[in-house]
C-alpha cells in the first residue's frame, strides 16, 4: 500500500473529542455509524452464540444438553436477535450511515438529530429484547405465529415486541434519512446516473424500511393487543383467521430478506468495480435490479404460505411473482462476473469476501428457485432445506458483504490498514466453515429432517453433525476479524485518502474524514467508477 | 443555516435558502406519512378480510355505535382540519398571533374530539361491547365474530386516538415555541407546515374509518 | 416561491365541500342500495381525502417528488389489499385444500 | 409430467428419501431438473470467475483495451432467458401443485385432529389412533384435518407431502400411496414446547390387511357416522331438524355437497367446512326460508365430535335423493 507522509495530528472526526458525552451526543454520521458497529457487533455475537450452543445440542438426537424449552428459547433468541438487531441493521446503519453522506459529497445527512434518535430507539429497543428473550425467555420463533404467540404461550412475547416495535421505528426513521439525503443532498454534478452503485441499493433498501415496516409493527401490535386486552383479531374461537397474521407479517418479512440483501449487494458492487479497477459492467441494469428487487420483493410473499391454507389459486400467484425476482438478482452477478472480465483483479481480503459472496448468493437464490416452485415448496417448507437456503443468502452473502465492506472501508473508517493476511485466513475460514455448516442441511431438509426440531429420528445425525462441525469453524472466522481489527487500531499503519489507489468521492477525503467531510463541498464531474488514479503497479 | 454539533465541530451547510429548507423538511415529512398510510394499512386490510368473511355480523354490530356522535366527531375534526390549514396560512404569512390563534383553535377542537370519543368509549365498554366482556361473550355468542368487529373498533379508533394525542402535544409546543421563544416566520415555518400534514393525515384516517365502522348498513 | 400557495377563500370552499360530503355519506348510508352502499360510502371518503390532500396538504401546488411520496404509501396499500384480498376472493374458486 | 425414474435401491442414496406416493416421483423430478438447472448456472459462474481471476490478474500483461461498459441485447438476451426458464419450472411445479390440490372423488375419507402434541385420527368405519394413521396401498386417501389449538403441519416426507392443520378450519390433503411400509410423520409447523416430539409414522398396507386391521376394533370403536348420530339426538339437533315438511329447521337428508341457496341470495356449497361453521356460528349463513333460531354449540363441543357429525350428516347424503 502506498504511503505517503501525513499528518498524524490532523483533525477527524474520531479525534475531535474524547469524551464519553462527545460521542452519546454526537451528530456526526461517522460518529454514529461506529455506535452502532460496536451495537450490532454486540448483538451479533449474542445470536451466535445461542446459535453454537443449539447446534452442540443437535449433535445427539435426543435432548441432551439444553431442555426442550430451552432448545426452542435458543432458537427464539437466535433469529429475533439476529434479524432485527444484526442483519437488518447491519450494512445500513454502518455502512450506509458512514458512507452515503461521503458517496454523495454531502456534510452529513439531511436530519442529524433524527440520525442520533435513531440510534438510541435501536439501542432501548434492542435492550427490551435483549433482556426478554435472554433473560425472560420467548418460544414463539421470531416469525410469532398466531394463535400460538397471541394465546398459548406463556413466556415473554409483550416484552419481546415492544422491543421490536422501537427497533422498527428506528429502522423507518434511518430510511427517511437516507431517502431524504439522497434525494436533496447530493452534491453539484452527482446526478443519479452518477450515484455509486451502493446509494442506489440502499435507495432502494430504504423505500422497504418505510413501506414494509410498519405493517409488521401494527401486526405485532395486534398481538399484544390479543395477549392484554382481549381483543381477539386472529383468534379462530371468534371466527378470526390466524393465517391472516401469516399474510400480514410476511408482507415485511419477505421484503425484510431485501432489506439483508440489497445492501450487500450495494457493497458487492463496489467492492468488485474497486478491485477489478474498471467500471461495473452495465451500471444502469444494476442500479435499476435494485429498484425491481425492492418492487418485486413486496410481490412474493405468500411463497411462504404455498401449505399454509391459502387458496391454491393465490400461490400460484406468488409462485410466478417469486420467479420474476430472480430476474434482477441473478442480472446483477452476471454483470458482477462480466465486471472481471478484462479488469485488473487483485485477490485482496475485500475481494475475497465479493467473490466469496457470488457464489454463496448464488447458491443460496438459485435454491430460492426450488422454494418458490409450488409442488417442490410443499415437501421442502419448514424442513432444514429452507433453512440452508435463508442462511445462504441472509447469513452467506449478507454477512459475507458486511465483512467484505468492513474490511474494504476500513482504513477510511479508522485511519490504519488491517493485517491483511489474516483478513485471508478469515475470508477462507468463513466460506468453508459456512458451506460445511449449511450445505448438509440441504439434504438434510429434502430427506425430510423439519425445522426447529430438538429431537430428531437417528437417521439424521450424520448430517447434523457435519453441520455442527462446520459451524464450530464459522465461529472462529467470525472471532478472528473481531480481534485483529480491534488489534489493527494501535498497530495498523495509518493511510492517507486513498489506500486502495480507487474511484470514488469518499476516498477523495482525508482517512479517517474530518468531521465536516470535505473541506470543500466536492464538484462532481465525472461518471462513477471511472476515475482511478494510475495504476503503478505494471512500471 | 448552521448547526453546532457536540462534537466539537461545525457540521451542517445542508440548506442553501431557506426555501431549500422548507422543501428538504416537507419530503421528509411526506415520507413519514407514506410510512404511516402503511400502518393504518395493516389495519384497514384487516378489515376487509372480516367485512368480507362475515358481512351480516358486521352489519348488525355497526348499528350498536352511536351514529349521531360518530357524525359529530368527523364534523369537529374536519373543522380542526381546515383551523390547522389557516394556521400554516397564517405563518406563511408571518402573523404569530394568528397562528397561536388557530392552534389553540385547533387544539380545542382536538381535545373536543376526545371527548366526545371517551364517552363513545364509556358507552361501548358499558353496553358489555368490549371484546371478552361477559356482555359480549353471551349476548351474542352465536355472532362470535362480533368480537372481532368490536376488537377491529378499538384497534382503529385507538391508535388513530393515540395519534391526536401526540399531535395535540406538538401542538401545545409549538404554541410555547412561537410565544416564548418567538420561532417561526414568513421564512421558516417547517415545523407548523409539518404539524398541519400530520394533522390532515390524521383526519384521512378518520375520514375512512368512519364510513367503515359506522354506515355499514344503517338502511335496514 | 409564493409563500401562501392556497388562499383563505378556497380552504374555506374546501371545509364546505368536506363538510357537505359528510352530510351526503350519512345520508347515503340510509338508502338501501345493497352492495352499492359500501361502494358509494368509500367514494365519497376517497373525493374527500382528495380534497384534503390537494388543498390543504398543499400537493396540488407541491413538487413532483412530493406528490410522488404522496401517491407512495396509497399504492403500496394497494398492493397490500389486493394480494391479501386475492386470497379471501379466491378460496372459494377451488375446494379449500 | 413425467415421472422421475424409479430407480430400484433408491432410498439409499442420501439425496432422497424413499418415494412412497404417487407425486413423490413428480416432486423428485422437478429437484432434479432444478438442481441441473442450478448446477448449469454455477458452473458457467464459478468458471468465469476464477478464469478472469486468472487470466486478468493485477500485473498480468493481457490486453485490457477498450473494456465493454454496458451491453443492451447482453443484458436482454439473460433476462429473457431467464424468464423462459423461470416461468418453464414454475409451470411444471404449478401442475403438479394443482394436482396435489385436487383430490379425487373416490378418495377414501379419514379425519386427522392435531393437537398439543400429538395427532389423532378416526377412520369412517370407527378405528380411532393416535399418533399412527393406516392407509392402504394404491388407494386415494382424502384427510380432513382441524386442529384443536395453535396451527401444526402434516408432514410425510416419504409422499413428499405436507398441508397446514389449522384451528378454526378443515383443511385437506390427499395421497395415494404406491408402496407398502412404515414412514415418518412429523408436525411440521412449530407449535410450542413438544414439537419435535409430536412424531409418528404411517403405516400403508396391503389392502386386505387394512381391511383386517379397520375390524380389528374394539367394541367401542363405532363408525363414525354412527356416533354422530347418537351425538345428533343427544344434543337435540334431532329435536328441530326431524326432516319432517314443516318442521323449524332444515331437512339435513342428502344436502350434502350440496348447493345450499341463503337468506343473502347467495349459495353456499355443504362442505365440511359450511357444516362445521354452522354448528359453531350457526346465524352467519342462514338457509333460505328459515328463522335465525339456532343455538351456538360454540364451546360445548370438540373438534372430534364435530367430525362425528359431519360424517352422520355425509351418511345422509349417500342415498340418491343427494343428486337431485
Amino acid at each position: 500500500m502506498a504511503s505517503i507522509t501525513f499528518d498524524r495530528f490532523r483533525e477527524n472526526y474520531l479525534n475531535a473529542g474524547y469524551t464519553a458525552r462527545s460521542w452519546l451526543l454526537t451528530l456526526d454520521h461517522k460518529r454514529i455509524a461506529v455506535l452502532y458497529m460496536i451495537s450490532i457487533t454486540f448483538f451479533f455475537f449474542v445470536g451466535g452464540f445461542a446459535a453454537v450452543l443449539f447446534r452442540l445440542e443437535l449433535l445427539t438426537p435426543q435432548a441432551d444438553l439444553v431442555s426442550l424449552d430451552n432448545y426452542n428459547r435458543l432458537f427464539t433468541v437466535h433469529g429475533i436477535i439476529m434479524i432485527f438487531f444484526f442483519l437488518v441493521p447491519a450494512i445500513p446503519s454502518v455502512l450506509g450511515n458512514f458512507l452515503i453522506p461521503l458517496m454523495i459529497g454531502a456534510r452529513d445527512l439531511a436530519y442529524p438529530r433524527l440520525n442520533l434518535a435513531s440510534w438510541y430507539l435501536f439501542m432501548i429497543g434492542g435492550f427490551i429484547t435483549f433482556g426478554a428473550v435472554v433473560f425472560g425467555g420467548v418460544d414463539t420463533g421470531w416469525t410469532f405465529y398466531t394463535p400460538y404467540s397471541s394465546g398459548y404461550t406463556n413466556t415473554a412475547v409483550v416484552a419481546t415486541i415492544v422491543g421490536v416495535f422501537i427497533a422498527g421505528i428506528s429502522t423507518i426513521l434511518t430510511g427517511l434519512n437516507f431517502i431524504v439525503t439522497i434525494h436533496k443532498l447530493r452534491a453539484p454534478g452527482m446526478t443519479w446516473s452518477r450515484l455509486p452503485l451502493f446509494v442506489w441499493s440502499h435507495y432502494a433498501t430504504s423505500l422497504i424500511f418505510i413501506l414494509a415496516t410498519p405493517v409488521l409493527g401494527v401486526s405485532l401490535l395486534l398481538v399484544v393487543a390479543e395477549r392484554l386486552l382481549g381483543i381477539g383479531i386472529f383468534d379462530p374461537s371468534r371466527g378470526g383467521d390466524p393465517v391472516l397474521f401469516q399474510h400480514l407479517f410476511w408482507f415485511y418479512s419477505h421484503p425484510a430478506v431485501y432489506i439483508m440483501v440489497l445492501p450487500a449487494m450495494g457493497v458487492i458492487s463496489e467492492l468488485i468495480a474497486a478491485f477489478s479497477r474498471r467500471r461495473v459492467f452495465g451500471y444502469t441494469f444494476v442500479a435499476l435490479a435494485s429498484l425491481a428487487i425492492a418492487f418485486i420483493g413486496f410481490l412474493v410473499w405468500g411463497h411462504h404460505m404455498f401449505v399454509a391454507g391459502q387458496s391454491a389459486f393465490n400461490a400460484a400467484i406468488f409462485s410466478g411473482l417469486s420467479f420474476l425476482v430472480a430476474i434482477p438478482s441473478a442480472v446483477k452477478v452476471f454483470n458482477w462476473t462480466a465486471t472481471l472480465y478484462k479488469g485488473s483483479i487483485s485477490l485482496d481480503t475485500p475481494m475475497l469476501y465479493a467473490l466469496g459472496f457470488i457464489g454463496l448468493f448464488v447458491i443460496g437464490g438459485l435454491t430460492g428457485l426450488f422454494v418458490a416452485s409450488l409442488a417442490l415448496d410443499v415437501h421442502v417448507h419448514d424442513t432444514y432445506f429452507v433453512v440452508a437456503h435463508f442462511h445462504y443468502i441472509m447469513v452467506g452473502a449478507s454477512v459475507m458483504a458486511y465483512l467484505g465492506g468492513i474490511h474494504y472501508w476500513w482504513p477510511k473508517i479508522s485511519g490504519r490498514t488491517y493485517p491483511e493476511w489474516w483478513g485471508r485466513i478469515s475470508a477462507a475460514l468463513i466460506f468453508a466453515g459456512f458451506n460445511l455448516t449449511f450445505f448438509p442441511q440441504f439434504i438434510l431438509g429434502y430427506q425430510g429432517m423439519p425445522r426447529r426440531y430438538a429431537t430428531y429420528p437417528e437417521e439424521f445425525q450424520v448430517l447434523n453433525v457435519m453441520s455442527t462441525a462446520g459451524a464450530s469453524i464459522v465461529s472462529l472466522g467470525y472471532l478472528l476479524p473481531l480481534i485483529y481489527l480491534i488489534w489493527s487500531l494501535r498497530t495498523g499503519e495509518r493511510v492517507g485518502p486513498n489506500p486502495w489507489r480507487v474511484s470514488g468521492l469518499e476516498w477523495t477525503t482525508s482517512s479517517p474524514p474530518p468531521t465536516e467531510n470535505f473541506s470543500t463541498i466536492p464538484v462532481v464531474t465525472a461518471e462513477a467508477y471511472t476515475d482511478f488514479p494510475e495504476d503503478d503497479e505494471d512500471e | 443555516m448552521s448547526e453546532t454539533t457536540t462534537t466539537g465541530g461545525a457540521v451542517e451547510v445542508h440548506y442553501q435558502t431557506p426555501e431549500e429548507k422548507l422543501e428538504l423538511n416537507r419530503l421528509g415529512m411526506w415520507v413519514f406519512l407514506a410510512s404511516e398510510v402503511m400502518f393504518f394499512g395493516g389495519l384497514f386490510t384487516i378489515y376487509l378480510v372480516y367485512r368480507w368473511l362475515y358481512p351480516q355480523v358486521f352489519a348488525t354490530a355497526s348499528r350498536e355505535l352511536d351514529l349521531v356522535l360518530g357524525t359529530i366527531n368527523t364534523a369537529i375534526l374536519l373543522t380542526s382540519s381546515f383551523t390547522m390549514a389557516l394556521a400554516v396560512h397564517a405563518i406563511q404569512a408571518g402573523s404569530r398571533r394568528a397562528l397561536t390563534l388557530f392552534l389553540l383553535l385547533t387544539m380545542l377542537l382536538g381535545l373536543a374530539f376526545i371527548g366526545i370519543k371517551g364517552t363513545e368509549y364509556l358507552h361501548v365498554i358499558n353496553e358489555g361491547l368490549f371484546p371478552n366482556r361477559e356482555q359480549l361473550l353471551t349476548l351474542s355468542a352465536d355472532e362470535r365474530p362480533g368480537q372481532i368487529f368490536f376488537s377491529l373498533y378499538f384497534a382503529m379508533t385507538g391508535l388513530h386516538l393515540l395519534h391526536m394525542l401526540l399531535g395535540l402535544l406538538v401542538i401545545a409546543f409549538l404554541i410555547v415555541q412561537a410565544n416564548l421563544f418567538k420561532r417561526y416566520s414568513a421564512a421558516d415555518y417547517s415545523a407548523i407546515e409539518n404539524m398541519g400534514l400530520y394533522w390532515h393525515f390524521v383526519d384521512i384516517v378518520w375520514i375512512f374509518i368512519f364510513p367503515l365502522l359506522y354506515l355499514i348498513d344503517r338502511a335496514s | 416561491m409564493n409563500h401562501q400557495p392556497v388562499s383563505r377563500r378556497t380552504y374555506f370552499l374546501v371545509y364546505l365541500g368536506l363538510l357537505v360530503l359528510l352530510a351526503a355519506t350519512v345520508g347515503a348510508a340510509f338508502l338501501d342500495a345493497g352492495w352499492l352502499n359500501p361502494v358509494i360510502a368509500l367514494t365519497i371518503a376517497v373525493i374527500k381525502a382528495v380534497l384534503v390532500i390537494l388543498f390543504f396538504m398543499h400537493v396540488r401546488a407541491s413538487s413532483a417528488i412530493v406528490r410522488i411520496f404522496a401517491l407512495l404509501g396509497f399504492f403500496w396499500l394497494g398492493i397490500l389489499i389486493f394480494l391479501t384480498m386475492g386470497d379471501y376472493l379466491t378460496r372459494i374458486w377451488l375446494p379449500p385444500v | 409430467m413425467p415421472g422421475f425414474p424409479d430407480i430400484p435401491g433408491l432410498p439409499q442414496l442420501p439425496l432422497f428419501p424413499q418415494q412412497a406416493s404417487t407425486v413423490a416421483g413428480q416432486v423428485d423430478f422437478i429437484f432434479a431438473a432444478e438442481i441441473a438447472l442450478g448446477l448449469f448456472f454455477t458452473t458457467i459462474v464459478v468458471i468465469l470467475i476464477i478464469y478472469f481471476g486468472i487470466r486478468y490478474r493485477r500485473g498480468a500483461r493481457v490486453d485490457r483495451s477498450n473494456p465493454p461498459d454496458t451491453n443492451l441485447k447482453v443484458e436482454l438476451s439473460w433476462m429473457l432467458g431467464l424468464l423462459v426458464l423461470g416461468m418453464g419450472s414454475f409451470l411444471g411445479a404449478a401442475s403438479v401443485y394443482f394436482n396435489i390440490n385436487t383430490p379425487p372423488a373416490d378418495a377414501l375419507d379419514i379425519y386427522v385432529v392435531g393437537q398439543q402434541w400429538m395427532w389423532k385420527a378416526q377412520h369412517p368405519e370407527g378405528r380411532r389412533e393416535i399418533n399412527e394413521l393406516h392407509v392402504p396401498v394404491n388407494v386415494p386417501v382424502r384427510l380432513t384435518m382441524i386442529s384443536q389449538d395453535v396451527i401444526h403441519s402434516f408432514f410425510i416426507p416419504a409422499f413428499r407431502l405436507k398441508y397446514d392443520v389449522i384451528p378454526g378450519r378443515y383443511t385437506n390433503l390427499w395421497f395415494e400411496a404406491t408402496r407398502p411400509g412404515e414412514y415418518h410423520l412429523f408436525c411440521a409447523e412449530y407449535c410450542g414446547t413438544n414439537h419435535s416430539r409430536m412424531i409418528g409414522k404411517v403405516v400403508v398396507m396391503e389392502q386386505s390387511d387394512y381391511q383386517a386391521w379397520l375390524s380389528s376394533g374394539t367394541a367401542a370403536e363405532v363408525p363414525l357416522s354412527d356416533a354422530g348420530e347418537q351425538l345428533f339426538s343427544q344434543l337435540g339437533c334431532s329435536g328441530c331438524h326431524t326432516g319432517e315438511p314443516n318442521a323449524t329447521a332444515p331437512d339435513l337428508a342428502g344436502i350434502f355437497g350440496q348447493p345450499r341457496p341463503l337468506e343473502s341470495g347467495e349459495n353456499v356449497i355443504a362442505d365440511e367446512s359450511y357444516i362445521r361453521e354452522s354448528i359453531l356460528f350457526p346465524s352467519e349463513k342462514i338457509v333460505a326460508g328459515y328463522a335465525p333460531i339456532m343455538p351456538t354449540y360454540e364451546g360445548r363441543i370438540t373438534e372430534e365430535q364435530l367430525l362425528e357429525l359431519v360424517a352422520y350428516i355425509q351418511s345422509l347424503g349417500a342415498g340418491a335423493e343427494g343428486q337431485q
